[in-house]
Formats: C-alpha cells, sequence, structure tokens
C-alpha cells in the first residue's frame, strides 16, 4: 500500500523493492516496522469495537444490548487484545523497530531474523486470539484469575492462554533484540550520556519485557495445565492457592504497565525539546528514573491484592514501595515542565499530544497515589475508579504518546507531512473525548459501582451515559488520524529531511531513510538535544 | 435532588468517615498538583511561545531541584502512605466481642447466617451501634464482599476464611456488591444491608424462623459427626479437649505454635493432619467433602462457643443462650 | 565472549568434580543433618552450578562484565519474587487474617 | 562500558557469515552471545515461576513433598544427573573442537551430546511411566493411599501429596520440553558441522547453543536435590 505512495526518485527503504514477498521475507527494521503498524492498527480497531459495545450496553442500568455472558466475553477480550495485541507492541514494535537502530546510528537490528520472527510469532498469537474470538470467546476477565479460569469458566481459556503466551515470546525476542542493539551496536562517539532519551526509555522497558514476560508465561502455561492435565497448583480443593497465581500473574503484570507508558514517556522525551527548541532540563535524572522505574516497578506487584487476603504485614510493605515507584515519575513529569521553561514554543501536533500525555498521565499518576493508600484502595479497587485510573495511564498517557510520536516521526515514515489542521483537530477530540469518557468513572468508582459489571443500579445511569457519550467522541479521534494518515501517504507534501528542526540521528538521514539508514556509519561528536547548534525550520517559525 | 445522580456514597460506618477524611485530602493534593502542572504548562506555553529573534535558553539541569523535587514528594508520599495504613490496620482488625455473621458466597448468591441461627439470603440484617464481624468463605471461586457505604471490601476465598468487620452508624438501605469479577451473573450477586435501630433489630430478630443458634446447630453435627468420642469435654480424650482452646495459642507435635483462629479450627477439620497438637496422635479422619460450607461454619461457632471471651460484651455460652 | 581456548584437562577436571560433587549430595541426603541437609543440598547444587558457569560456559574467561551482569540480574529478579512473595506467605499466620 | 563497541575501520577479513548490518566479526558474535546469555536470563524468571509456586507449598506441605521425594528413585535420579553433566562434558568439549578447527572430533561430540539427551529422556521417562503405575500422576486417578501406608510416621494430606506431584511434573515436564528443544538444536548443529560450517574463525552457533545446553543441565542441577532429595534422612 505505502509502496505505491512513492514517487521514485530517490531509492529508500519503501521503493527499494516491491512486491508482497520482499515485505513478507523483510529484514529491514523499518519495514518490519510497518508490518508491525499495520498488525496493531487492525488489533486496536477490534479492541476499540469491543470497548464500544461495552459503553452501550452501560448506557442503560438494566442488561439489555447483550447477553451476561456476552459482555463478559467483550470486557475479556477488549482487555486482551487492547494489553497484548496493542498496548505492548505498539510504541516498542512500531517506532522502536523504525527508531532504535537509526537513533544509535546502526544499520539494522541486531538480529533481523528474530525482529521478523517476533512479528510472525505476533501474528500466529493474533490469529489464535481471533480464532479464539470468533469460536465463542473467552470469559475469565484478562486476568485469568483462578480458580475461575482453571475450574469454571467453560470457554476458550486453553486458547486464549495459549495466543498470549506466543505474543508474549514475541514480545521477549523484541526486548531481546533492542537490548542487544543498544549495547553492541552503537555508532562510533554514540556514548550511554549521549543516547536520546528514547532509546533509554527503550532500554528500560525491554528489561521489564524480558525479566517479567518469562513469569507470566509460565503462569499461563500452569493455567493451560490444570486445565488439561488437572493439575492443581492453583486450585484450593486440591491444596493449592489461588492467590499465588494472583502473585505470578501480578509480578508480569503490573511491571507490563511501565512496558505500555516507558516508551511513550520516551517519545514525550523526545518532543518537548523539539518544540521547545531546548536541551532537556536533567538528562541524566530522565534517564535513570527510566530504569528506577523499571527496577521499582517489579516491587510493587501485590498493591493489586490488597483486599485478596494476603497478610496485613505484606499489604505494609507492598504500600510503602508502591510509593516509592511515583517518585521516578514525578521527576519526569518536572523535568518535562522544565523543559519548557525559558524555551521557543511551537504548538505543532506533536506537541498538543505531549502537553496532552502530561497532564493526563498526571492524573492517572496522582490517582494511583490514592491506590496504593491501603485505606481507599479497600474501598476503590475493583470499582471503576480503577478503571479510570488505568485508562488514564494506557490510553491517556501510552496511546496519546503513540499518536503523539506516530505525528512527529510520520515524515520521517513515510516521507510525506500529514495535514497539520486535521491533526490538530483530531488532538484536541481525543483529549476531550477522553475525559468525557474517563472522569466521569472516578466518580462512579467512589461511588462504588463494581468493574466489570453488566447491570448496575439505576442511579448511576448519568455518570455512565456521560462515559459512554465521551467514548463516541473519543472513537472519532482514534479514526481521523488513521485516515488522513493514510490521505498523507499519496496527497501529503512532500516532507524534507528534517521537517522539525529537531536533534537526533534519525534526522540526519533522508526521508524516508535508505535501507541501510545511512549512507555512511555517522560518528556522533554532539551531545543529545544540541537545540542550541540546530536552526529552527524556517517554515515553523514563519507559522506564528 | 441527588437521589437519582448522586456524587457522593452514603457514609454509614464508623470507619467510612476516616477513608473519606483521607480521599478529601488526596482529592485536594491532587487538584493542587494537577492545576500547577496544568498552570505551569500553559503559562510557559504562552509566556515563551516562539518569537521572532528570540533564542531558547540553554539549562542544562539542576541537581539541587531533582533532589527537591524527588524529597519533597516522598515525604508527602510517606504520609499518605502512614494515613492509609493507619484506616487498613483498623479496618482489618476486627474488636473482641463483635457479634459475628457467617458468609458462605456462592455463584452467584450470598449466603450469611447469625450466630442466633437466623438465615438471609442476598440481605443482611444488622443493628446500628453494634460491632459486626464477618467470616466468609466461598463454595466455588473467589467472590469479593463490598460495602460501598461502609467503604470496607474484603475478597472471600474458597478453601479459607477472610474476615470483615464493621460498626454501622446509621439505618438505612445499602448496597451489597460482589466486587470480583466470578462468572455470568457477576453483576446479580448483589444485595442489601438492611441497617436497624437496635429496637427494630431485636423486633427482626425474634421474628425470624431461627432454629436453634449457629453453635448449637454446630453442637448437633458434632454429635452427629462421633466428634465427642475423642474430643471429650471432660477430660483429654484420644483428642484434645476443645474447651477454652479457640483464640489460644497451641503448641503443635513439630514445635510450631499457631493460634486457633478461624481458619487454624477449619483447617484442623477438614485436614487434621496438618497440624497436629503436641501430644496426640494423627488419628483423626479427613472431613474434607464430608461436610458443607454452612455445616463447618456452625462447628467453627460451635467451637467458639467453648471458649468465651472473659468478660467481652459478647460473653455467652451457648446454655446461656438457649 | 573468549578466544581463550581451554585445555582438555581443565574441562575433565571440572567433570570428575561435577560427578563427585552429585554423588556427594545423594549419599550426604541419607546422613541427618537436621535443617542443615536443605542447606547442604544448596550449597553442593550451587557450587556445581557455578563450576559449569564458569568454566563450561566461559564466563571466568569473558573479557567483559556484561555477561556477569545479565546473570546476577536474573538471579536478582529471582529472588525478588521468591522473597516478596515469601513476604506474604510467612506472615499470613501471624493474624489480622 | 566501553565508549563505543564499534571500531572505525573496517576489519580486512570479511567472511560469508557476515552479516550486513554488523561492522565486524567480532562485534557479530558478541551480539550473538549475548542475545544468548539474555535468553537465558528469561530462562531463569520462566523457571524461577515454577521455583516460586515450589517454594511456597514446599513450606506449607513440608511432610507431603518429603513423601513424595521419598517415592522417586534416587539412584535414576543420580544417574540421570551424570548423564547429563556428561553431556554438558562433551559439549564444553564439541566447543574446544570447534575453536580448534577439528571437524571430525566435533561432530562425534556433537552426536554423543545427542545419545546423552536421549539417555536422559528415556530415563525420565521411565521414572514417568513408574509414577503412572503407581497413580502418583494428579488427576482423577491420583492415588496418594501407597505412601500414606508406607509413611505411617508422617501425616499425609492425600491433596497436598497431589500438589508435590503437580509441580513434580509441571518442573520435570517443561525441562524435558528443553532437553527435546536442545536434541533438536543438537541436531542442527551436527548436520551443520558435517557440512564443514564452522571453523575457529566462525564457531558461534555452536557456542550459543552450547550455553543453552549447559543451561539446561543447570537447571536439572536444582532440580534434583529440590524434586529427590527433599527429606531422605532415616525417619525416626
Amino acid at each position: 500500500m505505502a509502496t505505491a505512495a512513492i514517487t521514485a526518485e530517490r531509492e529508500h527503504y519503501l521503493n527499494k523493492e516491491y512486491g508482497i514477498r520482499s515485505w513478507l521475507l523483510t529484514t529491514d527494521h523499518k519495514r518490519i516496522a510497518l508490518l508491525y503498524l499495520m498488525s496493531i492498527t487492525f488489533f486496536f480497531f477490534i479492541g476499540g469495537f469491543f470497548a464500544l459495545l461495552i459503553r452501550l450496553e452501560l448506557l442503560t442500568p438494566a442488561g439489555d444490548l447483550v447477553q451476561a455472558d456476552t459482555y463478559n466475553k467483550l470486557f475479556t477480550m477488549h482487555g486482551m487484545v487492547m494489553i497484548f495485541f496493542f498496548l505492548i507492541p505498539s510504541i516498542p514494535a512500531v517506532l522502536g523497530n523504525f527508531l532504535v537502530p537509526i537513533m544509535i546510528g546502526a544499520k539494522d537490528l541486531a538480529f533481523p531474523r528474530i525482529n521478523l520472527l517476533s512479528w510472525y510469532l505476533y501474528i500466529i498469537a493474533g490469529v489464535m486470539m481471533l480464532h479464539c474470538i470468533v469460536t465463542g470467546g473467552v470469559d475469565t476477565g484478562w486476568t485469568f484469575y483462578t480458580p475461575f479460569s482453571t475450574a469454571f469458566s467453560n470457554t476458550k481459556v486453553i486458547e486464549a492462554g495459549l495466543a498470549i503466551f506466543v505474543a508474549g515470546f514475541s514480545s521477549i525476542l523484541t526486548g531481546l533484540n533492542f537490548v542487544v542493539t543498544i549495547h553492541r551496536m552503537r555508532a562510533p562517539g554514540m556514548t550511554w550520556s549521549r543516547l536520546p532519551l528514547f532509546i533509554w526509555a527503550h532500554y528500560a522497558t525491554s528489561i521489564i519485557q524480558l525479566l517479567g514476560t518469562p513469569v507470566l508465561a509460565i503462569t499461563l502455561v500452569l493455567v493451560v495445565f490444570e486445565r488439561v492435565f488437572h493439575l492443581g497448583i492453583f486450585d484450593p480443593t486440591r491444596g493449592g492457592d489461588p492467590l499465588l497465581f494472583q502473585h505470578l500473574f501480578w509480578f508480569y503484570s503490573h511491571p507490563a504497565v511501565y512496558i505500555m507508558i516507558l516508551p511513550s514517556m520516551g517519545v514525550v522525551t523526545e518532543i518537548i525539546p523539539c518544540f521547545s527548541r531546548k536541551r532537556i532540563f536533567g538528562y541524566h535524572a530522565v534517564a535513570l528514573s527510566s530504569i528506577a522505574i523499571a527496577v521499582f516497578g517489579f516491587l510493587v506487584w501485590a498493591h493489586h491484592m490488597f483486599v485478596a487476603g494476603i497478610s496485613l504485614y505484606s499489604a505494609l510493605i507492598f504500600s510503602i514501595l508502591s510509593y516509592l515507584v511515583a517518585i521516578p515519575s514525578a521527576i519526569k513529569v518536572f523535568n518535562w515542565t522544565a523543559t519548557m521553561y525559558k524555551g521557543s514554543i511551537t504548538f505543532s501536533t506533536p506537541m498538543l499530544y505531549a502537553f496532552g500525555f502530561i497532564g493526563l498521565f498526571t492524573m492517572g499518576g496522582l490517582t494511583g497515589l490514592f491506590l496504593s493508600a491501603l485505606g481507599i484502595d479497600v474501598h476503590v479497587t475493583d470499582t471503576y475508579f480503577v478503571v479510570a485510573h488505568f485508562h488514564y495511564i494506557m490510553v491517556g498517557g501510552a496511546v496519546m504518546g503513540y499518536l503523539g510520536g506516530m505525528h512527529f516521526w510520520w515524515p520521517k515514515i513515510s516521507g510525506r507531512m500529514y495535514p497539520e489542521w486535521l491533526g490538530k483537530f483530531a488532538a484536541l477530540i481525543v483529549f476531550l473525548g477522553f475525559n468525557l469518557t474517563f472522569f466521569p468513572q472516578f466518580v462512579l468508582g467512589y461511588l462504588g459501582m463494581p468493574r466489570r459489571y453488566w447491570q448496575y443500579p439505576p442511579e448511576f445511569q448519568v455518570l455512565n451515559v456521560l462515559s459512554t457519550a465521551g467514548s463516541t467522541i473519543l472513537a472519532v479521534g482514534y479514526v481521523l488520524p488513521m485516515l488522513y494518515f493514510l490521505w498523507s501517504m499519496r496527497y501529503g507534501k512532500i516532507a524534507d529531511d528534517n521537517p522539525w528542526g529537531a536533534a537526533g540521528l534519525e534526522w540526519k538521514t533522508t526521508s524516508p531513510p535508505p535501507t541501510f539508514n545511512f549512507e555512511e556509519t555517522p560518528e556522533v561528536t554532539w551531545e543529545a538535544y544540541n537545540y542550541d547548534e540546530i536552526p529552527a525550520p524556517v517554515e515553523v517559525s514563519l507559522e506564528r | 435532588m441527588f437521589d437519582n445522580f448522586p456524587l457522593w456514597p452514603a457514609r454509614a460506618s464508623t470507619g467510612a468517615g476516616n477513608v473519606d477524611a483521607l480521599y478529601i485530602f488526596l482529592v485536594l493534593l491532587a487538584s493542587f498538583m494537577s492545576l500547577a502542572i496544568f498552570a505551569m504548562i500553559v503559562i510557559f506555553a504562552l509566556r515563551y511561545r516562539r518569537r521572532r529573534g528570540v533564542e531558547a535558553e540553554q539549562i542544562e539541569g539542576s541537581t539541587a531541584l531533582e533532589i527537591t523535587w524527588s524529597v519533597i514528594p516522598l515525604g508527602i508520599f510517606m504520609v499518605i502512605f502512614a494515613w492509609g495504613a493507619v484506616i487498613y490496620f483498623h479496618e482489618r482488625t476486627p474488636p473482641r466481642g463483635a457479634t459475628e455473621v457467617y458468609v458462605v458466597a456462592k455463584q452467584w448468591m450470598w449466603k450469611l447466617e447469625h450466630e442466633e441461627g437466623q438465615r438471609e439470603i442476598n440481605e443482611l440484617h444488622v443493628p446500628v451501634g453494634r460491632d459486626v464481624k464477618l467470616i466468609m468463605t466461598s463454595q466455588d471461586v473467589i467472590h469479593s464482599f463490598y460495602i460501598p457505604a461502609f467503604r470496607i471490601k474484603q475478597d472471600v476465598l474458597p478453601g479459607r476464611y477472610t474476615t470483615l468487620w464493621f460498626r454501622a452508624t446509621k439505618p438505612g438501605v445499602y448496597h451489597l456488591f460482589c466486587a470480583e469479577y466470578c462468572g455470568t451473573q457477576h453483576s446479580g450477586m448483589i444485595g442489601q444491608i438492611v441497617v436497624l435501630e437496635p429496637a427494630q433489630y431485636e423486633a427482626w430478630l425474634s421474628g425470624g424462623l431461627a432454629t436453634g443458634s449457629l453453635a448449637s446447630n454446630g453442637q448437633n453435627i458434632f454429635q452427629q459427626l462421633g466428634c465427642p468420642t475423642c474430643h471429650r469435654s471432660d477430660v483429654q480424650g484420644r483428642g484434645p479437649n476443645l474447651a477454652g482452646v479457640f483464640g489460644k495459642p497451641v503448641l503443635l507435635e513439630d514445635g510450631r505454635t499457631v493460634i486457633a483462629d478461624e481458619n487454624y479450627v477449619r483447617e484442623s477439620i477438614l485436614s487434621p493432619s496438618a497440624k497436629v497438637v503436641s501430644g496426640f496422635k494423627p488419628i483423626m479422619p479427613v472431613f474434607q467433602g464430608l461436610v458443607s460450607e454452612e455445616q463447618l461454619n456452625a462447628l467453627v461457632a460451635y467451637v467458639k462457643s467453648l471458649s468465651p471471651p472473659a468478660g467481652a460484651a459478647g460473653a455467652k455460652s451457648p446454655e446461656t443462650r438457649e | 565472549m573468549s578466544e581463550h581456548i581451554m585445555s582438555s584437562k581443565l574441562y575433565y577436571g571440572i567433570w570428575i568434580t561435577l560427578m563427585i560433587l552429585t554423588v556427594v549430595t545423594a549419599k550426604v541426603a541419607f546422613i541427618d543433618l537436621g535443617p542443615f541437609n536443605t542447606v547442604v543440598a544448596l550449597v553442593i547444587a550451587t557450587c556445581k552450578a557455578l563450576l559449569v558457569v564458569l568454566f563450561f560456559m566461559h564466563v571466568k574467561y569473558a573479557s567483559e562484565k556484561l555477561t556477569r551482569m545479565v546473570i546476577i540480574s536474573s538471579i536478582f529478579w529471582l529472588l525478588i519474587l521468591l522473597f516478596l512473595s515469601l513476604a506474604d506467605y510467612s506472615t499470613r499466620a501471624l493474624g489480622h487474617g | 562500558m566501553s565508549d563505543s563497541p564499534i571500531a572505525v575501520e573496517q576489519h580486512a577479513e570479511h567472511g560469508p557469515e557476515l552479516r550486513h548490518h554488523f561492522e565486524t566479526a567480532e562485534q557479530q558474535r558478541n551480539a550473538a552471545s549475548l542475545g544468548m546469555w539474555i535468553f537465558l536470563g528469561t530462562e531463569i524468571m520462566f523457571f524461577g515461576g515454577m521455583f516460586c509456586a515450589y517454594l511456597i507449598y514446599r513450606l506449607n506441605y513440608f511432610n507431603e513433598f518429603a513423601a513424595g521425594s521419598r517415592s522417586l528413585d534416587v539412584t535414576l535420579g543420580t544417574v540421570n544427573t551424570m548423564v547429563l553433566i556428561c553431556s554438558s562434558l562433551t559439549v564444553a568439549l564439541g566447543v574446544r573442537a570447534a575453536q580448534m578447527g577439528k571437524r571430525t572430533l566435533l561432530v562425534i561430540l556433537l552426536l554423543l551430546t545427542i545419545v546423552f539427551g536421549f539417555a536422559f529422556l528415556g530415563i525420565k521417562g521411565i521414572e514417568w511411566y513408574d509414577k503412572y503405575k503407581e497413580h502418583h500422576i494428579p488427576g482423577a486417578s491420583f492415588d496418594a493411599s501407597d505412601l500414606i501406608r508406607d509413611y505411617p510416621q508422617i501425616h499425609i494430606d492425600p491433596s497436598h501429596e497431589q500438589l508435590y506431584f503437580s509441580l513434580y511434573f509441571a518442573m520435570t515436564g517443561l525441562h524435558a520440553l528443553h532437553m527435546i528443544i536442545g536434541v533438536g538444536i543438537f541436531a542442527f548443529l551436527t548436520f551443520h558441522a558435517w557440512k564443514g560450517r564452522y571453523t575457529p574463525h566462525y564457531y558461534t552457533p555452536i557456542e550459543i547453543g552450547g550455553l543453552y545446553w549447559h543451561f539446561v543441565d543447570i537447571v536439572w542441577i536444582y532440580l534434583f536435590p529440590l524434586l529427590y532429595l527433599i527429606d531422605r534422612k532415616p525417619l525416626g
């Protein structure tokens, strides 16, 4: 599809070869990134479709649109598809895949064939998931809590579990590729303290993928074994402890939140200095806070289990540790804000998304403080308060960052500019629609509306109607960028090599880049974010 | 006006106010922080908007600032932690002498049984101003007992007891929700907490069709199962004399000491060999699968009734109650 | 990674040691050392694992620290999992349900 | 860590094995080795989930774990450990043979490794079959009454006994799966070694395949005492 859009005067990665084979058998990280882009967009709209059905069902207190079982499958598959098939691969597998080698001055990732393999694994997992969905679906909730998932649910738990197992394998291989690439493939002069912070964020993300995902994998394997071979590891009627499942599950699934948000933070850290024309404030603090999040993120998992029946003492330990992980996130927010101080700021679409990210992530993070406070958590956990909180982080944070990054690097990826005014309009719609959808859910949660409810008491209706209204606006905001990105591939203005006047190696090569990224291996002699040495683009300065 | 559009949940227990206080504090703190960040973004974005001939001023960063904005939040966080922990500790420590209600959850209903023997389904009557302790277990999957008006919630697990306590302060009817996803009719696993004035509550109690107190039911089951053959009430038989055991530390055969709480009694009935009392042989048969959750609750209540808490409000032996 | 070629004598030496340790661990298990049976078994297993890692897997001769860092951080993460889970299980019996 | 891993000047020898995106053969080898080590790190966490379950249940249900462990055949377990150690030796010697360019020796050693691998799996199969005959496989037919009879001194709860065997089969089963994958990898390596693909300049696949094999060996080194030797001392 993209190949047709490019007029071929100069050879680059998009027009070097044509034909379906040149895409499906490619080992070029940029082409694999585009394969991922298409696949995750597909799954995003599947998951989004489920979300809209959920919101429509909740328009009225009675369960009248779909059956209870259908509703349970809808929120389960919404969660599974969005988390494992959209959010976790989103930025790393698309933007990370495209940019990590270019940003460090390498020709490709360390293991190009493993990179392709990880896309195929993702596709296999996706097909398994789709097959599971169309042949009846699964109703355990994305959390697979035992003993419901092992002994009571009579839906396709095994299939869903194996699909996620394979998707996890794909995620591990991506992370492995990144770590090795960042260690081994940096261009001469590209020292650790000259790396773009996007790279640091991906390095931290990869650590989590590598050390967390295997634990999820073995947990799901044990769940599958329990269903197939009747092992009793999590089954209380056979001496097992269902809480052990929760411990193992959250050991991965809490850090998984950081797999989703860290790359987004990396994107924002690239955008803000660019449109402030400034060095990032506190480079080392931002870099280290990424690593700190990756490490501390593994110490807090049982804060999902404060009312699950864990001991009082471990609840205290996990609560206090949960506050530790909030510190590096706060450091990042303060540094982004400080970066704007005395800058020279323009409001391009990526910058609007970055603003949106900071605002929504701040709210998501601050409501996280509520949830780590033991006394509050008891009341609001498993209610819509939690639903609102994690959507502020994952949709308000991760997806905002993803869209911001897509707009920022779209000229590099496609060689074309998207329509700027439409971009701004869509950013505004997403921001408004998002808040209207999810802010009422905080109130609903404190009122006590439990999550995963197919029907609810009538006094919660007004807030639910607001939320549903917001979700339709949000849907428009998400469809728009897809449409104008597609449009711009043929009709967009040809992009310069560096349309934003941005720092970073990716802007020193052509748009779109050649297959091996650089004509010759670059030698880095400058610090990251050297905006004092780069002139602002003329076009942007004239805009104001 | 807010009957159909409430913005704040009813507050009907002694603990609810504590939770609300911390919540309001956090809302204020979060609003202040969000507004401060938003304001800074807006001010910087407008004040430092690109102008012709004005270059950005390059600033490397500041270690002093980094430390400041790490340490101050950490201090605030520790205050929130301590505050939340105190509330939690209070919520998780049932007072002595509380009235006990046994709860059995199953897909998809709540079965409740009062000490006095009244049974209810999806409805719990409690008096104002008395501590009520719920001793809960599940017959199948994990459920969660949630009363928003009391700001309390506790998962109900198969295979063991979890507990929850509250003291209602305001008569009324409040929601009872299942808050842990448990299958098809999860959202239908709801009920009511009916809080009554003490006089009304007594009237309700006497109006019910109770078939004797829970403990006396337990005593009957105890007899039927033949337990008294070994667990004699006069001397130490082949099994330990159970009088006065509950709530006390028990020395086990392998040298460990455990507190004889509800979970210990439960385990000792279902899987007696797991923690054998020092000086006794592991000869007791396994009752796993032979007694229902309700019978088990009655047995636990009976064993408990053999150890009246000295001087506490709930000090009544089964004999005096009958 | 090493260009270092180790002598085959060293390999055989390590192999003999591993075999002896295997027999020792199996024999010691039948002697009553109280709680130390488990400790001894795990210490011997760790010695064997170290021998394999250091010599058979060439970590002793690896020129850089990165390999060691990977190993140590994986084990560290495993310990996080074990200890924080135990923090729950070992304090459940202390009451407070 | 050094500032930059890439030497600026290109190396002169540029074998066919060097893939386009690497600057030097050394960089490529280092990348492959690091990749394998990181993968082994993820494997530690994969088995770690089961070790976590094992640790918690063993602490809670020690009697049942001890009885279950006694029912395993310690001789077969010891022999199997030795078989794996022998296979690790042949792998290590194989890497050495590859380093020195001794092709025939390399092929022989790789084949020996595969033989040891099959021997291990065979012995494991015998042990599993014994468990099957004793009705120790978790599920509907599980029966621990023989253990309760054999060890009257210790108190055994059948459901907790089943937990031990659940973990036993999960851990040894997934270990065996890794062995099977290892045998597959080594069959591949043997074929290429026989074709003469590996030289003293290029033997990375042998080296990283070996790392995988040694890792699987190390997992067994821990599984052996943890499953077979929980409590073997004479019963009082």
